[in-house]
This record gives C-alpha cells, structure tokens and sequence, in this order.
C-alpha cells in the first residue's frame, strides 16, 4: 500500500478531469489524476475523436466516389474497412498519449487504477494485481464520467447488439444496420456507415430526427439521408428483437401502432448514457445522486465541501467542452479566484459533424417565443454565398433567433457545410453581447462560407445582399 | 479591478462600451462613464477613450 | 439612340457595382448598372469563384489519392481535366446568371455595353451591333475593376504565356507549368494545378512565397509545397523565354545573379493588376487618375460631385470583399446615411485557398511594434486540436498579435484547415473592441478547429490546456 498526499485529486481522466487538471497545476495546485482505463476518456478513446476521425475517411471515400464524375474509375474491391478502422485507432492512441505527455509536463502525477472515495479527503485507489494506493486530497473532483445506457430487451453482447464503443470497434462492415436512437451519436454513425456502403436503417422515438435541434436543420439532414437511402422511421420505438438465419429480425412500432418488422446485420443502440456514479464511494460522503448524477452548485461543489463534479456525471448537457468548462470553472474555485458561476445553457454549443454540418446555441424561435421574447428568425441559404455554389455545398442554411426589440441574439441554427466551425463567430456575437449590425457591418473574406453569417445578420437589418 | 467597480457604482446601469474601451480607461484612470460613445448604438469605444480629457483635464495621448 | 434618366449609373457589374446597385435599390434609389461582358465581374467570372471551383475539384482528387490508403484501387487513364473546367464554368455560370436574377428582383436596370463617361452625369453606353444608350444620373460609381497585368517581355498570348484568365480556361492540363509571382493568385494555381499532376514551379521576385503574409504561414506553405514537389524560387525573376522544341525554355536570374533556366510548356504571370482607368472617360471629368488608380475620400467620392469610385479602380486592396463594402460605403453616402468613413486597412481579412489554406487581418508582430504598440504574438499549432488530428489535418497554427499593455489584439495569422472560416471569429473579437478574454472564456465545440482559436487567446491570458 503506498500512500499519496496532494492538493487535488481528480477520479477520471476524460475532459472534465485532465483539463481540470492542467488548470489546477497552472494555478499551482500539486494534482493527482486516478484513471482506470485509458487518458482522455470517452471522448479522446471511445467518443468524440474516434468518431470524428471515420467521419473523415468516410468524406474521403464520398469524395473518391466524386471524382468518379471526373472519369476516375474505382476499384471498390479491395477496399478495407479495417484501415479505416485503424485510422480512428491512431488518431485517438495518439491523443490520449498527448494527455499523457501534458501530464508530464504539468507535473501531473497519473495513478492508473479504479478509485472509491472513502471519506472526504480519502480515495482508495485499486491498480493492477490489485495494488492499493490511497491517496490523501486537500480537494477531490469526480469527473468518472458516462456509459452506454441500454434499453430493455436489447442488452449489450457488443456482437449483434452493439452500444457506440461496439460500433467504434468494428473491423468489418455490416451489410445491413438498424440504429435506434437518432440523436447527435445515432446520426454520426448513420452518416459515416451509409458513406461506406452499408444499408441503414435510423429508428427514432420523437417526431424528427436530432429531437433537440431545430426543426429545419432536422429537415434538411434528414432529406439528404433520405437522398442517400438511410431510411428514417420516427414516431417509432423497437419492441424487441430475433435472432434469425437471415440475420437479427427487429420489431417495430410506428405512429398509431403500426408494426413493421426489419433485418439487419448489426444493431446499434444509441438512446442515451448512464452517469458513472454507482460505484464510486459516494455512499460514504452522503451524497445522494437525483437519477444517478450528482447535485452541484455554480462551481460545481456537491454537498460535501472540499468534493466537486463535472463532466458526464453532473445534469448540464452530455458534452466534451460542457465537461472542460466545468473543470476549469471548479479548479478555479478551489483555487481561490472568482470564475463566473454557471454556465449559461444559452452558450453551450452543440454539433453535428454529418454531411450537412449541423451546429447551433440557444433558443429556437418557438422556445423563445415561450420564454416571452418578442422573438424573430431570419434564414439566409447557403445557396446564397459563392462559396457553397463553388465547393458544390449548396445545401443548408443559417438561422438566427433575435428578440424583435433590443435585437438580442437568443440562438443560432447553421445547417450545412462547416457549421460547427462558422457557428463560433456568432457564438461570440451571443457571448459578448454585441448585436446584429456588429456582425453584419464586418467585412467578411470572400468567397467564404462565414459571409451566409454575414448575410444572415444583414437580413435582420434589412440589408442582406444576396438573397 | 477597483475601476470597474467605481463606474458600476457611478452610473445608474449598464455603460455601454466595448471590452478594449473599458480596458483603456481602466487603465488611464479615465471614467468611461462620462464619455460619449460614438460606436454601434452609442457604445463607448476605443478611440472615444483615446479622445477624452483625461484627470488631469488634458485629452489622453491617442497611440502608443 | 435611347435614352435612360436614372438617380444613380453604375459603371461595371463586378462585386463593387453590383453589390453597390441592390444596396441602392433598398435605399430606394432608382439605379442603372452598365456592364461590357457578364454580371459578377471578374470575380464571379473569371477569379475568386472559378478558381475556388477548381481548388474544390482538386481537393476531391486528393482525397481520392488519399483513399488508396484504404485499399481502393484507382484508374486515373480516364481522367479528364475538360470535366473539371466545365465544372468551374457551371458555378461561375450559375453565380452570374444568380446576379441577373438579384437585378430583376431588386427592379435594376441593366444596360449591356460599353460606358463611357461624356460629363458629369452623363454616360454613353456603345452596345452590340454599336447601339447607342445615354444614360443621364444623378449620380455615377466607377466600378471598372482591373485586368491581369503583363511584364515585359512576356506578353500574353493566352496559349503559351497566360494571364489568370488563360489558366482558369485551360480545358487540357499543362505537363510542366511556370508560375510566375507567387501571391494568393499565384499560389491558388499552384496548388491546383500540383493537385492534378501537373510539375509545376513558382517564381517570385521577393524572399518569401505570399509576400504579404506571416513569415511563419509563408514557411508552412513552402514546406507543403515541396513535399508536394513544387519548386520554389525566391529572390528570383524571370528575364525571357524562347520557345523551342522541347517547349518553353525560360531564364531565371536568382539571388546573387545566379541564372538558370527551366523548360516549360506554360507559363503563367500573375504579378499584379492593372485598374481599368483608361478608357472610361476620366478626363471628360477631369479626374487625374494616380498610377492607373483613382483617387477618393472618405466615402469614395472622387474630385468630381456626384462620382465616386469604387473597388480596384481604387487604390485600397484588390479583393472581391473590399469592392463590395466600398460600393455599399458610397451608396449609403449617395443616400444621405451616414456610413462610417473608409475602412480601417486592419479588419480587411485576406484569405488564401491553398492546402493549408492561410487567412489573417492585421498587423504583423514586426509591423505592430514598427508601429509602436508593444506587440507580442502566441502561436497555438494545430496539433493542439484533436479535430485537426482526426481529420489528418495537423500541419498548420494560428497566431495572435496583440498589445501587451491594452490587449488589444492586432492581427491574427492563421494557417491550417478551415483557416479562411475560422479566422472570422478573431476579426468579429477584433472589430468590435473585444480582448483576448472574451474569446478565451468563451466555449467552444468539441472537436472543433476553432478550439485553436480559444487556446490560442487562453496563451495570452497563461491559461491554454493543450500545449
Ligand atoms: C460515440 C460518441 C461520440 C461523442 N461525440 C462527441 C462530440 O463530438 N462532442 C462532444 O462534445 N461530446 C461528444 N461525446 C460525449 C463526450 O464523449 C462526453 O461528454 C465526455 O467524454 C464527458 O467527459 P467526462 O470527462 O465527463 O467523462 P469521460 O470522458 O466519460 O471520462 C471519464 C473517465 O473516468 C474514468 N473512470 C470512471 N470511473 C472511474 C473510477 N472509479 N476510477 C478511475 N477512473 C474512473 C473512465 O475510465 C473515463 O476515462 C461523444 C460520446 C460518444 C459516446
Ligand atoms: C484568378 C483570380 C482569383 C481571385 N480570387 C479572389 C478571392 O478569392 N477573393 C477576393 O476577394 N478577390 C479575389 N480576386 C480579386 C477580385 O476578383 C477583384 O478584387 C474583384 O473582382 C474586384 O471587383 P470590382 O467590382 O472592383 O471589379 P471587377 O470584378 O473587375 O468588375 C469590373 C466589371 O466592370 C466591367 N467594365 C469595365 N469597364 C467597363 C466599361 N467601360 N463599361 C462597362 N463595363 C465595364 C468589366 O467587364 C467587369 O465586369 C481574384 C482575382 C483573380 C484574377
């Protein structure tokens, strides 16, 4: 048993708890980070990162396909999903290596192991043949983190029933794949398995595809899945499911009850996450979790003093730069300074990275609208800018939410090509209070995609150009 | 930042004035308070800042 | 001959006149715009967007290279550079006849033919077949643009020596290609043409490749370029060419008066541009035009009441962007509005369309402290960013210059993926006064490239994770 002293103890090395850490040693902290599985978390391992990089050579393989209208011929057969495969792999190997040389760097120590808090101050670190380590904390910040929910009637063999870390796993393609759950993941994965090839099938309880984006963005993706023969059943949950000689045979059911029954290879089950919570030792701090995520204040203390959470395991939005946010919020508190309180959900950007990029903050119209603004929309198409036409990314648009009378930003909806990066300029309109004619009087470069922004903000001052 | 507290308190409300505007009469000991803006909806800006008397009742030297 | 009454005649439908026309029709000015060749200009025509067309197409080329590291196999014997000059004029077709469409729509009246400036107020268009238009207006813009300027020695003849306009009309790729002047445009063909096999070099009589960019981003482009076996020749000028059996056989004279001589079957000058001040009718007005430009005040009005100028007649920075802010400038003035005076030369964004592509505003760290500001820069690399090594996009930085004392930020200098896009963000922080702060507290998507715009502002504040 060796024993270990510090400021701060971190359980969890994803976002939240190594971009915690880096702050806290940068303020001076000495910081301890307890990981069980690999640096960098879901995100860098099994989320984010991986995903991002299939979504990659998945545009890769769209654009080889492209250049068939070039006269290029392609020979399709030899083609290996196992590279692509491999790819995401070394993307991600080589990120959470990044985390590791960061700890060094920072002069972060790193206990590999699974901890459980024993008391305020106290966690007990289990390593491999079953070392024990404890570690004595001035401070302990819990950022273990999320899994995969399952639903039931449909657990987990990650063979046939795959959650996402399943489905980011594979080495071979399936020909034929069901996805229950279209959300940002379920999305994701339709987009990079139908580039691919695969035949799939999106299943999604709530009346549009992306329940929590706006209902044009929604539209506009889901034409073009249907465009490329993703078929889209919403309204519908899945009741169960069989394993038969053709492959799994899966039950639906549709709006008033209509059953409809489909084959597939592979089923991907993406409805949703668990917080970690369970078996980390919160019992022994008193600390009651509100349907398994911890309660926390404006800089995310729990009720115990001196015990913070972020990330995956706290009720604010399940996202990688929601979890390093509230680290860095945390460390600072610890740390003696005064960050701002919170995070205003109303700044939290949230992205899609199918094809049409999907990226928005804020309300939608009808939200705000329900909040008592005086709320309009202005819609500028991406049609509209050069850019798109040039770069045959014609499809999308950008919308902007504003209060009719102070001119307000209340949100932002960009579909199309490279939303998740132009949404940051408006984000930063939003952020720093500045209002339309700030944007809309900026020269933007041409020909680029940011002057749809432009445009839009124009719209709102009854100048926009091309439209 | 004792600067931003004092206009808090000086004037009734919101100063309107960009993020560099304040920085620069923070630190020139100028109250952005009592300047006019000429930026997006009368907003206090950089160069209303650099055209202002400063304390001692001379306009602040514009540049570096 | 017929006759036209009109509040306000705009000379040449480029990005300048025609932007300027639909602003003034929204004013409720009555407006004729005058056009020799086709609506949109250079720009739409024969620049910014067929040659973003072409780099669109190249990129897809490369991509379907790249796929051979997926075990696709491809036939290049069937590729046909005809397709992808064809698809260059599609968008550029379809972008001019959009501008036709905002005319109609915003009730402008377009004459087709040749302007000719008779007295103030008074403009002679020549049309086809010689048909005479006069077209009497309250007001005039001169909105003529400019046209590829030759050197001596080397005068187009658009099949072995070629303007922009000869290389954007290439229906056959040049086995060798010579580029001489290695600015935006230079470098834009350069990349193009590399992608689709094509050996080429680029010439340039400065130090650096982009000139008028960061030492930095220059480096980064040049080293990708030779990777890519593009040769490069700094501090080099082109002193003739023969043509011979073996094609064309050009002299180079290097640093030191080093000479050298490379065989080509193309060559391409791209040193500049010329206004198009000649043949206008500026000394029926008086006007004395100053190297080719003309000279303007405040809200580009020049020494004659009622004529303003705008665009590349005018001696500000030759880009599509700048033309069309000019143009709505004098409209709002011609108005009676009150439009802020001139553009500040440091919000006018420059961009670059290569891989990597480069885009900045503003000072450089030795301009800025030329200038007297006490001027440091960050540089936050791209590897920083997990999205930039998911999509094997890690080459490239994005460097902040800013004053140490204000914060105020004074240039950025961004090269990378995406660079034209995200450079938006730092412009918008920029041209409404906000400090490094404001975009370092902000969040970000993850993963995002403009996450290295967030560290890069968290450096200036000692407060970036991922370095
Ligand atoms: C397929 C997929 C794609 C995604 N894409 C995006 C995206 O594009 N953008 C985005 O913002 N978000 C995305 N997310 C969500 C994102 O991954 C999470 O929001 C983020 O990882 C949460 O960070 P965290 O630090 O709270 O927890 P996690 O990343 O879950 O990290 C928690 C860490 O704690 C460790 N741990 C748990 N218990 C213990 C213990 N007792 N002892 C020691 N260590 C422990 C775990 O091993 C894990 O490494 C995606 C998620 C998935 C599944
Ligand atoms: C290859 C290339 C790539 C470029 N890429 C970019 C880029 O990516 N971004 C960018 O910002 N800029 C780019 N530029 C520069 C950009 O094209 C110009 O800055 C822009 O077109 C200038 O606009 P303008 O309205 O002043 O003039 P122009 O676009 O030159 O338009 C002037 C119009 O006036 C007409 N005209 C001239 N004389 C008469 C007359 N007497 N009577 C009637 N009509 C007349 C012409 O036919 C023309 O249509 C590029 C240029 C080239 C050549």
């Amino acid at each position: 048993m060796s024993e270990i002293s510090t400021d701060l103890a971190i359980l969890g090395a994803g976002p939240g708890g190594y971009v915690a850490a880096i702050r806290a040693a940068q303020l001076g902290l000495k910081v301890t980070i307890i990981e069980k599985e690999k640096l960098g978390g879901v995100c860098l391992n099994i989320g984010c990162i991986p995903s991002k990089a299939l979504i990659h050579q998945a545009e890769i393989f769209r654009h080889a396909r492209e250049a068939e209208a070039l006269g290029i011929k392609l020979d399709l057969s030899g083609f290996d999903y196992g590279r692509v495969f491999k790819k995401s792999r070394s993307a991600a190997d080589r990120l959470s290596k990044g985390v590791g040389f960061l700890m060094k760097k920072n002069e972060i120590q790193v206990v590999n192991g699974t901890g459980t808090i024993l008391e305020p101050g106290l966690i007990e670190v289990t390593g491999a043949e079953n070392k024990k380590t404890q570690v004595k904390a001035k401070n302990i910040i819990i950022a273990t983190g999320s899994r995969p929910r399952s639903i039931p009637g449909f657990d987990f063999n990650e063979k046939t029933v795959l959650s996402s870390t399943g489905a980011l796993m594979l080495e071979e393609l399936p020909k034929r794949l069901v996805i229950l759950g279209a959300g940002a993941i379920g999305c994701e994965f339709a987009h990079i398995m139908s580039s691919f090839g695969t035949e799939v099938t999106l299943v999604e309880m709530l009346d549009q595809i992306l329940p929590a984006e706006d209902p044009d963005a929604s539209k506009v993706l889901a034409a073009d899945f249907k465009k490329r023969k993703i078929a889209i059943h919403v309204k519908t949950r899945a009741l169960g499911y069989k394993e038969t000689k053709e492959g799994l045979s899966i039950e639906l059911e549709g709006p008033e009850g209509k059953k409809n029954t489909i084959t597939a290879d592979k089923l991907l089950v993406v409805t949703g996450r668990v917080p970690n919570t369970g078996e980390i030792g919160l019992e022994n701090l008193g600390i009651a979790s509100e349907k398994g995520f911890i309660p926390v204040g404006d800089f995310y203390q729990t009720t115990v003093p001196h015990v913070y959470a972020i990330g995956d395991v706290v009720s604010t939005p399940l996202l990688a730069h929601v979890a390093s946010k509230e680290g860095e919020i945390a460390v600072e508190h610890i740390a003696g300074h005064s960050p701002a309180p919170g995070i205003d959900p109303n700044l939290i950007p949230s992205a899609v990275y199918t094809e049409p990029e999907i990226a928005s903050f804020g309300l939608t119209k009808d939200k705000a609208i329900l909040k008592g603004f005086s709320a309009a929309e202005t819609s500028f198409p991406y049609r509209g800018a050069g850019k798109a036409v040039a770069t045959e990314a014609a499809e999308g648009m950008v919308k902007i939410v504003y209060d009719t009378g102070s001119k307000e930003i209340l949100g932002a909806h960009i579909t199309g090509s490279r939303a998740t990066e132009i949404l940051h300029e408006v984000l930063l309109a939003k952020s720093s209070e500045l209002l339309p004619e700030d944007v809309a009087s900026m020269i933007h470069a041409h020909p680029t995609l940011s002057e749809t922004v432009m445009e839009s903000m124009k719209m709102i001052e009854g100048a926009a150009i091309h439209i | 930042k004792p600067a931003a507290k004092k206009e808090a308190v000086t004037t009734d409300g919101w100063v309107k004035a960009s993020p560099l505007a304040r920085e620069i009469a923070r630190q020139r000991g100028i109250d952005i308070a009592a300047i006019e803006g000429s930026g997006p909806g009368g907003r206090v800006v950089k160069k209303d800042v650099e055209s202002a008397p400063t304390r001692a009742g001379r306009p602040a030297a514009s540049g570096f």
